[in-house]
């Protein structure tokens, strides 16, 4: 969906170089070495990890993913003793990628959550370092692997003047895993129930372990909308959260800015730094960077690896989150629409002939990691050393795979290229190609590539996801309801077998031994051939305080963030 | 009497208003010939003499079947030409040709002389290309040119011999009948004549008849036999060319006449004199052709209160011809004498014989 | 005179569902599923059919049409898929700022293109016209957003003269419209003035040879009144045709200019929503379209009536 | 061929100057062509486009031979974005190491194909769609344009998107897509030219000649769209490079397997912030190819268009000439005191597809004495509008004129500028052109029209001015002056405008009116009431006329003097009785006898033989000479001299020789009730000497004449 947009921005951006050298006037602003001139620039997130992160910086170098099994309880509200706060002041200007397409969290994908974060309020809420903090949840425990539980505030009351509690939290939850269309429903495809325990507590049960659970609280799923509105009311112009600022109608406009006022009756002022919030749609990369080099715009979300050092050089500040990860899926390993894939050989071939230093280096500049394994070092939980430099660039031994074979003159394979991910796809193609693996393009359109991997349109595909949780992560390739398990095989059902096996470990180190596995076989059998973990980059001006960005989370939060220094 | 070669009778040729500023508004038809009847015979030539507006480039064009008239007949030998349906039968056109009066724009600029004159050769004759050719030179020589000219553009020609060249043309389907839509009036004056005396001679030598549209009397009385002068849509007098010019019998023939600039100065300073007698009210015909009443009322000396009520019916003349005018039906009753005889009957000024110079 | 609007006015309606028509079929040959772009690409299948039942796409086309149709002409052009919002009330928030745009543009355009085009046929074949006449055919050469991203970069984030973006807030007052409607029409305009300025040369080259021109000299008027007065008007005919042609033209540029400057006008939904196959969006924009041209040349029909006093209406 | 006189404007006797006429020499068709290629040639801007585009040719089409690289494939995708020159490669690798010379050399293919492609399905489209609405008219053209209309009323970009995204997306969709856009572009186009066409006369000519709808189409009204389709077709082929780029950048142009310039820039934009180099030669070579074809494009259109040059105010003054004292012609007073004296006027025009210069007027002294009528006459060509042009400084650009004087009342006007001579022009010397509904402004009233000098020459306030006008207007006849005002020139009749025309000239009360075929345009009947009106005018307030025209019979009726101009020079020149009574050149005779008079006539109508030779071809002897039924060996000499024969100045070498014969006062008045003078009647116009026939064809100088 965001192709054609996309195009037209590169479309600026090389016309603008291309005007830039015609000019002949460039001179300082080039190439001057990354992250010197500005003593709060952040080291880019995936390389930082082996170094220590500074204290100061709002870039995150650690993750943790703690939540998980931590049920912190003992945390209360994030109200604290401290002094009196100032009051809010001014607007803060945010400019996004795209336009909201939803108010309804339960129709949103999260990347656009940008534009519910000020009117919604989450269950549970991600901190700096991403470890979960209490929102509209003070706690929640894990009674039974497959049922997660949470207490919540009492005190919250929604724009429309409806009372948070228990009851409405379940009715979400009910609403939520029930929306037709909801585009999470990865989150809910396991969801039995929601039960109501008191008047502050409610259960929800899977019909698996779902670890992940209250992390993905802390996103759309979490939002909580008002009980009033749960009854089938069209939200997808008009939010009805319990959020910090209160959406204006009268002021926003449909596709271009949308804009928040503030609640005066919100339960926790702390979180509102400014008077108003503004969310912006600037589709041009380059619009969106002279938006915050012109202080047209306090904070950049979505900024391109490439546009990273001219926004630090220019005194902003970055934030960036470990936030993507690339492969290629093959799902025809039985060979059904392309016959050599079926052999493991010629599908090693193609993991070996992956040069992923080269494709971090020509399509993220660098930005990005080009470890092989399935979760970033950042990911510290899921994390496998091992398989990050099990599989090197090896064009000759793919060579030889592919001889072994009984392809010494190189295969032929079909894969789906649509405008959206053109550039990547043609190089793919080019680092398969060295190894005699010449590849036929299917064109497509943009968005047919999720569903016609799903309906086994084509057997091996470049794609892109948001790292959550293994058993979110992985479960889709494999079994029965695996959705991309397209041509419906069974070679993998050991696997998932291990990875229910790990939801539902005794111990963590065990989980870890487990999800190790399942990653490792996944990639020695040629399902998934890592590219490379990329990062999710915002930048803000340095007026800006309080700027935190979470997993999965394209914008940063607008909770607590001032602009008067 | 042998039947005419060409008949037109009561022939009214209306051109439709088009739309006007607002959609549904439509504006008033033009009737550019009204009631309209003239015969030619086979390898005579009629001579149709008005002012420009009058009507008689459209007669012509009707007679090509380039327009259709709104009622009445056009007969030309065996063709029933307002029969015609849209398609007009090849051996129509291979029977009447035209030459234009613009000799810039009549030839196909882009064509040589060979292919312009080679193209009703081979479509009426099927001609191929050499036989077309050999035919081409040899009207090209008939109309005073050469045969290496056929390789020529038009546009290096002169306009005297373009006219040549759109006469060839013309003659090669060997028509019977030729429209001659003011074929010299774009000409200087010294190749003027040489058109008209090559037209005269190719008429002798084909036979064909002419239908010379013309809007200066002195040429086409000089080369016609009989002369139809139109005004405002209109006939008004019809006859034979000598008669006419020597004994008009409708005012706005004698207005024509007193109007042809004399390169006499004497014999001149009498016509002026006489045309400024006879010139009255605003000059051109302008508007819209009155349906029912004399068109030339609006100028004519001599007007009376009928002429502004009917048009006249045809009265014969005293020479022969036939001539609308009410003059000659209620008033003075020149009875098809000469409309002069009024004129010096009614006018102070003598007409003397110019002083002879020096 | 208004009689004449009127009907004008009502004679495009037809026109403008016509346009509406052609461009609902075609739009249909475009294969994309707005379902599948609306819910991304983890959407699973049943979500999706589900998506496509809500958007009402999955019935035959004629009905979709034919509700379309009939919902249009009572002034309800429907919800735009992809946000929400009513098509209505999403036009009505961009036209001004399209047609603010287009015709700042033109006015740059008009502007800039007759002065150097007249100026190019003053000095017909001498060096101030050669160099109009390479100049124009280079600006006929340089898409308008090249020039939009100079503009941008240069006027707008190095020397911050002018507003490089459209306000991310709504702009509260005429000058800060104004302000940053500059580098867009400028952007805009000057490709089109490249045209104007052709356009002009040819023409004020063809006037000047008319014969009211000698009138004009043969009455001892000076050259500048002779151009200024004489000439300038009866050459800006055809200049005025072209500028008609060219409202369409940089309606079709804005959505480049729209990128660059973040503008919120009718190209970028326009674009947007043929991509996405937005149907109702699309048909509001084709029908808005539509409508200008229409208007355009309604204006068009007055400026001639002005400069031509043959066509004016008796 | 006329393009050098193009700037003379429509007057009938510069247009036919300038148009006709034979070639000088050998194959005129292929000179046609060649003038077409010279001025081509001559367009340093236009063949520097065509150099470029020849060069993108040879690079599409030995791409494969230009290079040792793949087109598609990188040779080593590690070790991306060489600069240029570095590893062997001259521009360098682009962001997968592909070497962006072989792309460049195999884009110019893509762009090459792609602008055909899209101009071809224009032109397939297009043409004969144009054509047929163009032609047929009526329901067909309605309902066409209505779907020309449509197609319209949405943004180019915007319909070939949809067409796009329907076709699918690919070069050769995309090119398909724009070809349609275009294709309305086409329609539009040849529609509006077959209208204009339509009405020529040699599609009726082809008509009557028999020729079907089909071929008239085709045969004749194609190949003259054809020039303004060519040029269009070129700036067309510019805008589909420009399309195929932007489209391609898109994502839904040329393909991943297709280098195409667009998508290079594309692939560039995503090193864009290590190197913006490889955006560079894609974007040059756009850029380039699309000026080529655009400066190409106009400089087709220049060579194609006849009126390519001029334009500019372009008006020349008199420029001052050696007072060549031995060569000055004797010259008979008209009168003691002439208004005007006009001394050694020659008028140069650069010749056509030649560098070289060529003389329309040569020599030409006239005096016109205080309030008399000093006749002009010739035929087209001889000069005589110009001559009265260059007294107002008038000489229409690239012309120049010189003189050794010319002196209005006193006032010596050579070598006064174009400001200077303003004061004279409408205010000393007021002129009346051929066609007045062609000369005056059609989009101001009359009435302010004719105020203008009013007000610049006078200073009369815009109320004194409007009642001035007023009264001239009754003045000259004009009915309901106060309403007629503020009417347009288009609301009047010929003869009106002509009045409306005299009411202006004669406004600021000049003392020279020039008359230039005053009433060559009007109706036979309105010419003699403007005749009178110009002397009637002219004699009640003094006023001196020069009076221009081709119409003996206008001059008998005006003139006290005369001079008759032939080929650029006056061959005869006296008082109005004495040169048409007895007339002592040739041609004047020849002019005389051939005007067709209301007389009954016998034999053939006299004429004089052949044409009015082009300039380039007058003779360096008598022009006269290759048409004269008098020639003889003298006449060959060399040029002839003005000099006194009688009453009259001529230009003959054998008129003292000669009896010419003059108008026949004994011819019969054909206005019945007129006294039938006394004299031989009958002898009419026929003039002695002419071989029997009277005519002789008109050949091409250089072919008829000697050599």
């Amino acid at each position: 969906m965001r192709g054609p947009t996309r195009r037209v921005m590169r479309l600026m951006t090389v016309l603008l170089a291309f005007v830039l050298a015609a000019s002949a006037c460039g001179g300082g602003d080039s190439d001057s070495g990354s992250g010197t001139a500005s003593a709060t620039t952040a080291a880019p997130a995936t390389t930082a990890a082996a170094a220590p992160a500074p204290a100061t910086t709002q870039a995150q170098t650690q993750v943790t993913i703690a939540a998980v099994e931590q049920t912190t309880t003992t945390q209360g509200a994030v109200t604290t003793t401290q002094a009196p706060l100032p009051p809010p002041v001014g607007t803060l200007r945010m400019v996004e990628f795209s336009p909201v397409t939803s108010f309804n969290p339960a129709a949103s994908q999260s990347a656009q959550s940008a534009y519910h974060y000020p009117a919604y309020d989450t269950l549970t809420r991600q901190r700096n370092d991403f470890s979960l903090a209490p929102s509209l949840a003070t706690s929640w425990t894990q009674p039974s692997p497959n049922v997660w539980r949470f207490t919540v505030r009492d005190d919250v009351v929604f724009h429309d003047g409806a009372a948070f509690n228990a009851q409405v939290a379940a009715d979400n939850m009910l609403y939520h895993a029930n929306f037709p269309g909801n585009p999470n429903a990865a989150t809910w495809a396991a969801f039995l129930d929601a039960r109501v325990i008191d008047d502050t507590t409610f259960e929800v049960e899977f019909s698996v372990p779902a670890p992940q659970f209250p992390l993905e609280m802390s996103m759309v799923m979490g939002m909580m909308i008002s009980p009033n509105a749960l009854d089938g009311s069209d939200l997808t112009r008009d939010p009805q959260g319990s959020g910090p600022w209160i959406w204006s109608d009268a002021d926003s406009q449909a596709g271009v800015t949308e804009v928040y006022h503030l609640n005066p009756n919100y339960w926790n002022p702390a979180d509102q730094g400014v008077e108003t919030v503004t969310v912006t749609a600037v589709p041009d990369n380059n619009a969106r960077l002279n938006a915050l080099l012109t202080g047209e715009a306090d904070i950049m979300s979505t900024t391109r690896d490439a546009q990273i050092d001219a926004g630090v050089e220019a005194g902003n500040v970055l934030i960036s989150v470990p936030n993507f990860f690339a492969y290629l899926i093959v799902t025809d390993r039985a060979g059904e629409f392309d016959s050599p894939l079926a052999d493991q050989r010629v599908r090693r071939a193609i993991l070996l002939s992956l040069d992923r230093d080269a494709y971090a280096n020509a399509m993220h500049f660098g930005k990005a990691d080009s470890l092989g394994g399935i979760y970033p070092p950042a990911f510290s939980q899921f994390n496998v050393p091992e398989l990050d430099t099990k599989y090197t660039y090896d064009p000759e031994e793919a060579r030889r795979l592919l001889a072994e074979a009984g392809y010494p003159d190189g295969v032929t394979i079909r894969m789906p290229i649509m405008p959206a991910i053109n550039p990547i796809v043609e190089f793919v193609v080019q680092m398969l190609g060295a190894s005699g693996i010449s590849i036929e393009l299917i064109q497509i359109n943009n968005g047919e590539l999720g569903p016609g991997t799903a309906t086994a349109q084509w057997g091996i595909s470049w794609f892109r996801d948001l790292l959550v949780h293994p058993a979110r992560d992985l479960g889709k390739f494999m079994g029965e309801a695996g959705r991309f398990n397209a041509f419906g095989l069974d070679d993998l059902d050991d696997l998932e077998a291990t990875l229910v096996e790990a939801l539902n470990a005794p111990s963590p180190e065990e989980g870890y031994e487990l999800y190790a596995a399942v990653m490792e076989g996944l990639i020695d059998r040629g399902a998934v051939m890592p590219l490379a973990h990329g990062g999710q980059n915002a930048l803000y001006a340095p007026y800006v305080t309080g700027v935190s960005l979470g997993l999965n989370m394209q914008a940063p939060m607008p909770y607590g963030v001032r602009i008067d220094g | 009497m042998s039947e005419p070669l060409l008949h037109i009778d009561d022939v009214t040729i209306v051109f439709p208003g088009g739309r006007g500023a607002l959609p549904w508004q439509k504006l008033p038809d033009v009737r550019a010939v009204q009631h309209v009847s003239l015969q030619i015979d086979a390898g005579d030539t009629l001579g149709l003499v008005g002012e420009s507006g009058s009507g008689k480039t459209t007669l012509g064009r009707a007679v090509l079947r380039f327009l259709r008239p709104e009622s009445g007949s056009i007969r030309l030998g065996d063709f029933d030409v307002t029969g015609f349906g849209r398609q007009v039968p090849t051996e129509y056109r291979k029977t009447v040709q035209v030459v234009f009066q613009d000799p810039v724009g009549s030839l196909n600029p882009s064509m040589v002389v060979g292919a312009i004159i080679a193209e009703p050769l081979r479509i009426h004759f099927g001609m191929d290309s050499g036989t077309a050719r050999e035919r081409a030179g040899e009207l090209l020589e008939q109309v005073g040119l050469q045969r290496h000219h056929l390789d020529r553009y038009p546009h290096e020609f002169s306009g005297g011999q373009r006219q040549r060249i759109a006469v060839a043309r013309a003659l090669a389907t060997e028509p019977d009948l030729l429209v001659l839509d003011e074929p010299v009036s774009a000409l200087d004056v010294s190749t003027q004549s040489q058109v008209i005396n090559l037209l005269e001679r190719l008429q002798r030598e084909t036979g064909a008849a002419y239908l010379l549209i013309a809007h200066d009397l002195a040429v086409v009385r000089h080369t016609c036999h009989r002369i139809a002068v139109m005004y405002h849509s209109r006939i008004v007098e019809l006859g034979d060319s000598d008669d006419i010019c020597e004994r008009p019998a409708h005012p706005y023939t004698e207005l024509l006449l007193a109007s042809i600039p004399d390169p006499d100065p004497a014999v001149q300073h009498v016509k002026s004199q006489r045309r400024r007698e006879l010139a009255q009210g605003v000059a051109g015909a302008s508007g819209r052709a009155p349906t029912d009443s004399c068109p030339f009322a609006e100028r004519c000396p001599h007007v009376m209160d009928v002429c502004r009520e009917s048009f006249p019916e045809p009265v014969p003349t005293a020479t022969g011809g036939t001539v609308w005018c009410h003059l000659h039906t209620s008033g003075p009753m020149l009875g098809g004498q000469p409309v002069s005889e009024l004129a010096a009957g009614t006018s102070t000024a003598q007409v003397s014989p110019p002083a002879a110079d020096g | 005179m208004l009689r004449l609007l009127v009907s004008r006015v009502l004679a495009a309606i037809p026109l403008m569902l016509m346009v509406a028509t052609l461009v609902f079929f075609l739009a249909q040959l475009n294969p994309v599923d707005p379902a599948a772009t609306i819910m991304g690409d983890d959407a699973d299948l049943e979500s999706l059919a589900e998506k496509r039942a809500e958007l009402g796409i999955d019935r035959p086309l004629v009905v979709q049409y034919w509700d379309w149709l009939n919902s249009a002409v009572v002034g309800d052009l429907g919800t735009n898929w992809f946000n929400g919002e009513e098509i209505t009330t999403e036009l009505r928030d961009r036209i001004p700022v399209t047609l603010s745009m287009v015709f700042g543009s033109l006015i740059v355009a008009l502007g800039i293109g007759s002065a150097f085009g007249v100026l190019a046929a003053l000095k017909a074949g001498r060096w101030p016209d050669r160099t109009i006449t390479v100049a124009s055919s280079l600006g006929l050469a340089v898409p308008n957003f090249w020039i939009g991203l100079v503009l941008a970069y240069y006027v707008g984030v190095k020397l911050q003269w002018l507003p490089a973006i459209w306000p991310t807030t709504r702009p509260d007052s005429l000058a800060r419209w104004i302000e940053a409607l500059i580098l867009p029409c400028v952007a805009l305009g000057i490709s089109a003035s490249a045209a104007i300025a052709r356009q002009a040369r040819s023409s004020m080259i063809g006037v000047l040879q008319r014969d009211y021109v000698r009138t004009a000299l043969a009455k001892g008027l000076p050259v500048r009144r002779v151009v200024s007065r004489h000439a300038i008007r009866n050459a800006a005919i055809p200049v005025v045709t072209l500028a008609g042609f060219q409202t369409s033209a940089l309606i079709g540029g804005s959505i480049f200019v729209e990128f660059v400057f973040n503008v919120p006008g009718l190209g970028r939904f326009g674009v947007d929503a043929i991509l996405r196959q937005n149907m109702p969006a699309l048909l509001g924009f084709v029908m808005v379209t539509a409508a200008v041209v229409v208007v355009v040349n309604i204006v068009l029909d007055l400026s001639y009536a002005w400069l031509n006093p043959k066509v004016r209406p008796e | 061929m006329s393009d050098a006189l193009a700037g003379l404007g429509g007057s009938a006797d510069a247009g036919e100057l300038a148009s006709p006429a034979p070639m000088p020499q050998e194959s005129a068709a292929g000179a046609t062509r060649s003038r077409f290629w010279a001025r081509l040639r001559r367009n340093k801007v236009a063949m520097a486009g065509a150099v470029y585009l020849v060069l993108v040719v040879i690079a599409a089409i030995f791409a494969p031979l230009l290079t040792s690289h793949d087109e598609t494939f990188a040779t080593r995708f590690q070790d991306i974005l060489f600069s240029p020159g570095e590893a062997g490669y001259v521009l360098g690798t682009d962001h997968v190491g592909r070497d962006i010379l072989t792309r460049i050399f195999f884009g110019a293919r893509y762009a090459l194909i792609a602008g055909a492609e899209a101009v071809l399905v224009a032109l397939v489209i297009g043409v004969p769609f144009g054509l047929a609405i163009g032609y047929f008219r009526g329901w067909a053209d309605r309902i066409g344009m209505r779907f020309v209309e449509i197609v319209v009323a949405v943004p180019a970009v915007v319909m070939a998107m949809a067409i796009i995204t329907g076709l699918g997306t690919g070069l050769t969709n995309a090119m398909l897509a724009i070809g349609l856009v275009f294709s309305m572009i086409i329609t539009r186009l040849v529609r509006a030219e077959v209208f204009a066409a339509r009405e020529e006369f040699y599609v009726d000519g082809a008509r009557a000649a028999g020729a079907s709808d089909r071929r008239v189409m085709w045969r004749h009204i194609l190949p003259n769209v054809a020039p303004p389709l060519i040029v269009q077709t070129t700036l067309l082929f510019a805008q589909a490079v420009l399309a195929e780029a932007a489209l391609s950048f898109l994502g839904i142009g040329a393909d991943a397997s297709q280098a195409s310039w667009g998508r290079m820039l594309r692939d560039a934009e995503l090193s864009i912030d290590r190197t913006i180099w490889p955006a560079i030669p894609p974007g040059i070579a756009i850029f380039l190819t699309v000026v080529a074809f655009n400066v190409f494009g106009d400089g087709l259109r220049d060579a194609f268009a006849r009126e390519a040059r001029g334009g500019r105010v372009g008006v020349g003054d008199v420029m001052p000439k050696e007072r060549n004292a031995a060569s000055a012609p004797p010259w008979p007073p008209g009168s003691d005191d002439p208004l005007l004296s006009l001394r050694g006027l020659d008028i140069v025009f650069p010749k056509p597809g030649e560098g070289t210069d060529m003389t329309v007027v040569r020599d030409v002294n006239l005096d016109i004495g205080r309030g008399e009528v000093m006749a002009l006459v010739g035929e087209s060509g001889s000069g005589k509008t110009i001559t009265g042009l260059s007294l107002m400084g008038l000489v229409p650009d690239p012309g120049q004129a010189s003189a050794e004087s010319i002196v209005l009342d006193g006032r010596e006007l050579v070598g006064m500028d174009f400001n200077d001579l303003r004061w004279i022009r409408g205010r000393e010397i007021g002129i009346i052109f051929q066609e007045p509904s062609a000369a005056l402004n059609p989009a101001y009233t009359v009435g302010r029209q004719v105020a203008e000098p009013l007000r610049v020459h006078l200073g009369m306030s815009k109320r004194e001015a409007r009642e001035r006008v007023i009264e001239l207007f009754t003045e000259v006849g004009i009915p309901d002056p106060h309403k007629r005002i503020d009417a347009f020139p288009h609301q009047f009749s010929g003869g009106m405008a002509q009045r409306v025309m005299i009411a202006m000239a004669l406004s600021c009360e000049p003392k020279l009116l020039i008359a230039d075929e005053p009433t060559t345009a009007l109706d036979v009947t309105v010419q003699g009431q403007m005749l009178d009106l110009v002397s009637e005018l002219a004699r009640s307030r003094g006023v001196s006329v020069l009076l221009i025209t081709h119409d003996l019979g206008v001059v008998a009726d005006l003139a006290d003097r005369v001079a008759v101009m032939y080929a650029g020079e006056i061959v005869e020149t006296g008082r109005l009785a004495d040169v048409f009574a007895t007339p002592r050149h040739p041609y004047t005779e020849g002019l005389i006898a051939a005007i067709p008079r209301n007389e009954p006539r016998s034999g053939d109508l006299p004429t004089i033989p052949g044409v009015v030779p082009p300039p380039w071809a007058w003779p360096d002897r008598c022009h006269f000479a290759d048409r004269c039924l008098y020639e003889a060996i003298e006449c060959r000499r060399g040029p002839v001299e003005l000099r006194p024969m009688g009453a009259s100045l001529t230009r003959c070498e054998r008129s003292h020789e000669l009896e010419l014969r003059g108008v026949q006062h004994a011819s019969v008045v054909a206005i019945a009730g007129w006294e039938q003078p006394s004299g031989e009647p009958g002898s009419g116009g026929v003039m002695p000497g002419l071989p029997p026939g009277g005519v002789m064809p008109g050949l091409p100088p250089g072919e008829g004449g000697p050599a």
